[in-house]
């Protein structure tokens, strides 16, 4: 397949510009995602492509415009709605989980609420402790939602246009440092599947789940534990609910080992499901080690450009982690 | 269109008769509870039927709306079948929401009725983004957003308002201001008529005689058709009074029984109907054939409701996505849903 | 200790007047706490004992009022807010997260927020989707914040004083279904203790950790289990956060099996902390059998009875898993 | 209180130095972020230093305020050792947060201001909550909240002033209406002025020129006399412009660059400087030493921030609770909590 580079904005703002080609029922709704172009410049021009019609700045009211998406989407509309700092989730909560989610079992399948919400989360940008969380936990205990969280340019257009053909609320969950990044990305994106991990790389002796911007620097690490001689495969499960639980299972049955690494905080993050869920499948009976979390420390982020750091897994800690996995049990 | 509530017999018998429906179904509703064939719990709307009604008789095809927690009335003067509501109530499969619902859910989606909502609030973004709907599609559908007085005071509500009337969104919030939201009287809570509030958002606000359902009809329908002609939204604060307490824990501390008999005194069911023989445009069979029709018609969907199956456990866990084209032919996926 | 019996509300309404009495500072604001008594009746006649300043009855503005406590907290009170369903804390959600528990932190400890949020949880009086969560996953993964789940009236009345004395951020989930029932307690209240579990049946073939309306059940279950000649270790963590581990985990060393209870849903679900938390602990070497969950299933909770039953786990299902547990491995 | 501004030369010479110092803390800080020295984001008030400098200039000992994203102005007028905030902003261990909370989390609440919010509208129901523990405790002191128009959109802002309102708290609402609320300008946004929204909540409402610090000044000391003398809070729409983008991503496509130029034209300080030099209240001298005064204290702060040392990431985790008393003592829990 022919290949280009992108930055992870720019494939998301392609992403969005192919629906609303094809789509009319597809607008986007935001925060300062129109004249500003978006916080982070996602979106850039898309407003003199599509009208202010369909690419709507609105006040700063997250849980209207999420409450307005649900709207649009119950009578037939694909809303995108961009909540500016996935911290900001916090005001739309009662639509997102109350709302959104629960709709349509409620009214026993009468309806659906095809939203999608995309929201970027992560630290590392120096915004401190209410724009840099990452609060997957809050969304993947709700059922009736879906949760994806793409770590590189394909999967966040691929998913974001997969999430849109979705008839139910998927929120996606992006990264504030991937952003300007460039990725390879094919000629042309696809419609990629919701609940589809993918094995990031190869390897025998441990499994790393990575999520997000961990999924790179779990790469990074295994480069490194390749030359130390230890072969780590590495998952990014994409999308945690519905999770690709098969494929996480697999590789721990084939490598014994299982190191779970997320930005997120530890106590109550979402790597305990996925630790749990090892524990409980029959990948128990192969285990060579206990499974092990490696997560952002339980503590707001800090602006300090050392604390951030020091609060959140780096490559080196994935490392030090992984070695004392394999080499130890 | 509702001036010919006091004009054309044929519409006002039907206005009364859902009126009627609607207070009959909530008295059946209240006799199955307090005989323990129905459970959860229940917002009665006794009392308040002229809102609903005067209002969803301006509606046409297509036009939503969306509704509370006290939501029966909402639900039928839109149009609901009184069978499947009152199956959804006792918890059949037969139901509206296939018992998975029950009162605060109830929703006949088919007649624009996008749901009732445990949420106080909780449906007013979602009316104003039917609203945008509308616009965007260029359909010609109004949203009408039934709200309490309780509501005004949640951020969802400001938001919302904020919103449509910054867009210009073919949306009406009636709200039903039935002086308290829940023990907590509006005048305390908001020191203002509630209709002031609306010149804050640049749209217009109206204060009318809730227990009129002829004053209901003429407001909201100037309110809708100018939501219709697309000059934006408007808010309705239409005044009533609820007879029963909140829900079945209510002690009425915080209201007076004197209160409560006075405005029982003004029944606007009793008042339209006097108000349609006094003027002679019908005679007092046609009134008693109104009644006694939504009294069959209640009785009938009693024994529809009890009829019907209970839902079955073993479905429930099927019932929390909609498929989607791609997951459903995926096996792996759904074991691993399991 | 003389005994006596009361029910959860009643716990829970002595102790708040017993926080008002001695400190001038306490006071509780919420919807419905004042003439109406409560929405469960929790507060009854604490109006007309304390007054109205004091038992303040609010709008209906979940958001606004945990602000103003926050703002009460930071400045010198000891507020106790109520929200009349845990569901509604959806609403709060940015003055819990972004403020009540990050404040401390983020001003480098010049602040502190000595705030108490009460919430009911919890399935099981038909008030269907929007009424009955079971959220505590939501608060357990926010650093500054503690969470309590109290399944009795002593720790529901002494874990709210030691709530009250803590100079953090504290929510309370409290269950709709015990409100109304009796339970032996004290002659009087003491301040509890956060973060200290306890051992509520002792047992040597598996160890049970269940929380909220759980507990009970899962003793029932023990009781069961007793007969069929398997003896259970029933353990009530009340504290979520901070969690009481070393418990847990010598309970588990014990017993070299572990079943997690809980009322709310699995997927991503709070036990994923605790089964994750175990197996990294030196619990690992004495796992006869997988750490197990057993939850709620991944729905919003339904109206019709019969389902509603069908999505949490009750006696029965415990006691199953229990035998599962160990009688298969 | 304020009137002295006209009158009283050392009144007016030291709020004039206080937007000097606001001013050129931020022209610092820009400078120091635009040569690396300075990391994360930013947003200045240059172009508003009346707005904080007008109200803070009435608040006593003890008063509190509520500050926003844009919150070095607040944090200097309510007295701040700038100092501590330079160091703050270098994410040093002598700054005011310790270099957790940087810019948007600026506070000193020692000097009665409870912090900077990075959540629009976040400070608001805070501030109320001041309010009230100034009512409950009838200790005589106000809370002022800042925000700007932006956050007029948001449910917090509404429910704050609501429950405010109603309990009739010593809170005055000062909203910075720069316009935008980054790019949305206020005018589409609420279609009303500003302060018109007040009477929705029944409470006084006031447009004032936001650039004419004896105008705030004064508009904001009746509103905090009323709030002293237990009459309620106020709102006071404060008008004014941000001479920088909202922050460092802005490319400023939302507005003019005449606008931005006309606005630059109403600079706060040269005209509170021009009037007092033609009032002949204080001669060219004063005013000069004033400001250079002013860059000496903002010189000094720079210095004694790039002092600071770094914060130690091993105190990382102590950080987040506050030490209780009882779990202190309880070893086996700070083991745990590993
Ligand atoms: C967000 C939220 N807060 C609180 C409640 C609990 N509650 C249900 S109805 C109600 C009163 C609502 O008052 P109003 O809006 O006036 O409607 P009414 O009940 O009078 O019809 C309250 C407090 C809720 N369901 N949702
Ligand atoms: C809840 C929330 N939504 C969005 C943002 C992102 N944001 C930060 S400042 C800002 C604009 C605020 O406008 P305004 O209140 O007018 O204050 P100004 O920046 O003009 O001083 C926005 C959208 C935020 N920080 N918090
Ligand atoms: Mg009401
Ligand atoms: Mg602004």
């Amino acid at each position: 397949m022919s290949m280009r580079e992108m930055t992870y904005s720019e494939a998301i703002r392609e992403a969005m510009a192919l629906a609303m080609t094809a789509d009319e029922r597809v607008f986007l709704m935001g925060e300062d995602v129109g004249l500003y172009g978006g916080a982070f410049g996602v979106e850039n021009d898309l407003i003199d492509r599509f009208g202010a019609e369909r690419v709507r700045d609105t006040t700063i009211s997250e849980l209207g415009i999420v409450g307005m998406g649900v709207g649009a989407a119950v009578t037939g509309m694909r809303p995108i709605v961009e909540i500016q700092f996935s911290d900001f989730t916090a005001q739309a909560m009662d639509q997102i989980a109350n709302q959104a989610a629960k709709l349509h079992f409620m009214v026993g399948g009468q309806a659906t609420v095809p939203l999608v919400i995309r929201a970027p989360g992560g630290s590392g940008t120096g915004a401190a402790a209410q724009h840099s969380q990452s609060l997957e936990a809050w969304f993947t205990c709700i059922p009736g939602l879906k949760v994806v969280m793409p770590s590189n340019a394909t999967d966040a257009a691929e998913l974001l246009l997969a999430a849109l053909e979705d008839p139910n609320p998927v929120i996606v969950l992006e990264h504030k440092l991937l952003y300007k990044q460039s990725f390879e990305v094919p000629e042309t994106f696809a419609v990629g599947r919701l609940g589809v991990g993918r094995i990031e790389r190869e390897g025998s002796d441990l499994t790393i789940v990575a999520t997000g911007v961990e999924v790179q620097r779990a790469l990074e690490a295994a480069e490194q534990l390749a030359a130390d001689g230890i072969s780590a495969e590495v998952i990014d499960p994409r999308t945690l609910k519905p999770l690709d639980l098969p494929l996480i299972v697999s590789s721990v049955v084939k490598t014994g080992r299982a190191l779970l690494v997320q930005e997120s905080v530890r106590f109550g993050g979402f790597m305990g499901e996925i630790s749990a869920s090892i524990v409980e499948s029959e990948a128990f009976g192969h285990l060579q080690a206990p499974v092990r979390r490696l997560c952002g420390l339980d503590v707001p982020i800090p602006y300090n450009p050392d604390l951030e750091k020091a609060a959140v897994p780096q490559v080196g800690d994935i490392v030090r982690e992984a070695t004392a996995l394999v080499r130890e049990w | 269109m509702s001036t010919a509530l006091l004009e054309d017999a044929a519409a006002a018998l039907e206005a009364l008769g859902t009126m009627w429906r609607i207070r009959l179904f909530e008295e059946a509703v209240e006799d199955l509870y307090g005989r323990g064939m129905m459970h959860g719990t229940m917002h009665l709307s006794i009392g308040e039927e002229a809102i609903p009604t005067g209002t969803c008789l301006n509606l046409v095809e297509g036009d939503q709306i969306t509704s509370t927690h006290r939501g029966h009335g909402h639900c039928i003067a839109r149009g609901a079948d009184l069978g499947r509501m009152m199956a959804e109530l006792l918890a059949k499969d037969n139901g509206y929401c296939r018992g998975r619902g029950g009162s605060m859910h109830i929703a006949d989606v088919a007649t624009g009725n996008l749901g009732a909502n445990g949420i106080v609030a909780g449906g007013v973004p979602i009316a104003a983004g039917a609203g945008l709907t509308n616009q965007l599609t260029g359909n010609g559908k109004v949203a009408v957003c039934f709200h309490g007085d309780g509501a005004v005071g949640e951020g969802a509500w400001h938001e919302a308002l904020t919103l449509a009337s910054m867009w210009d969104l073919p949306v009406v919030f009636v709200c039903e201001n039935n002086q308290y939201g829940m023990s907590m009287s509006a005048k305390s809570a908001f020191k203002v008529d509630l209709s002031a509030k609306a010149a804050g958002y640049g749209i217009p606000g109206e204060t009318v005689d809730g227990n009129d359902v002829v004053a209901v009809a003429e407001a909201t329908a100037r309110a809708i058709d100018r939501a219709r002609a697309g000059e934006g939204p408007s808010f309705i604060e239409a005044v009533t009074y609820r007879w029963r307490g909140h829900s079945k824990s209510d002690k009425n501390r915080y209201r007076s029984k004197e209160e409560i008999a006075e405005w029982k005194g003004r029944d606007p069911i009793a008042a339209f109907a006097h108000r349609l023989l006094e003027s002679g445009l019908v005679d007092q069979a046609q009134l008693d054939a109104a009644q006694s029709a939504a009294r069959d018609a209640i009785r009938e969907s009693v024994v529809f409701g009890t009829k019907g199956e209970d839902p079955d456990p073993a479905a429930l866990l099927d019932a929390v996505y909609a498929p989607s084209a791609v997951d459903a032919t995926d096996t792996r996926l759904q074991e691993a849903s399991r």
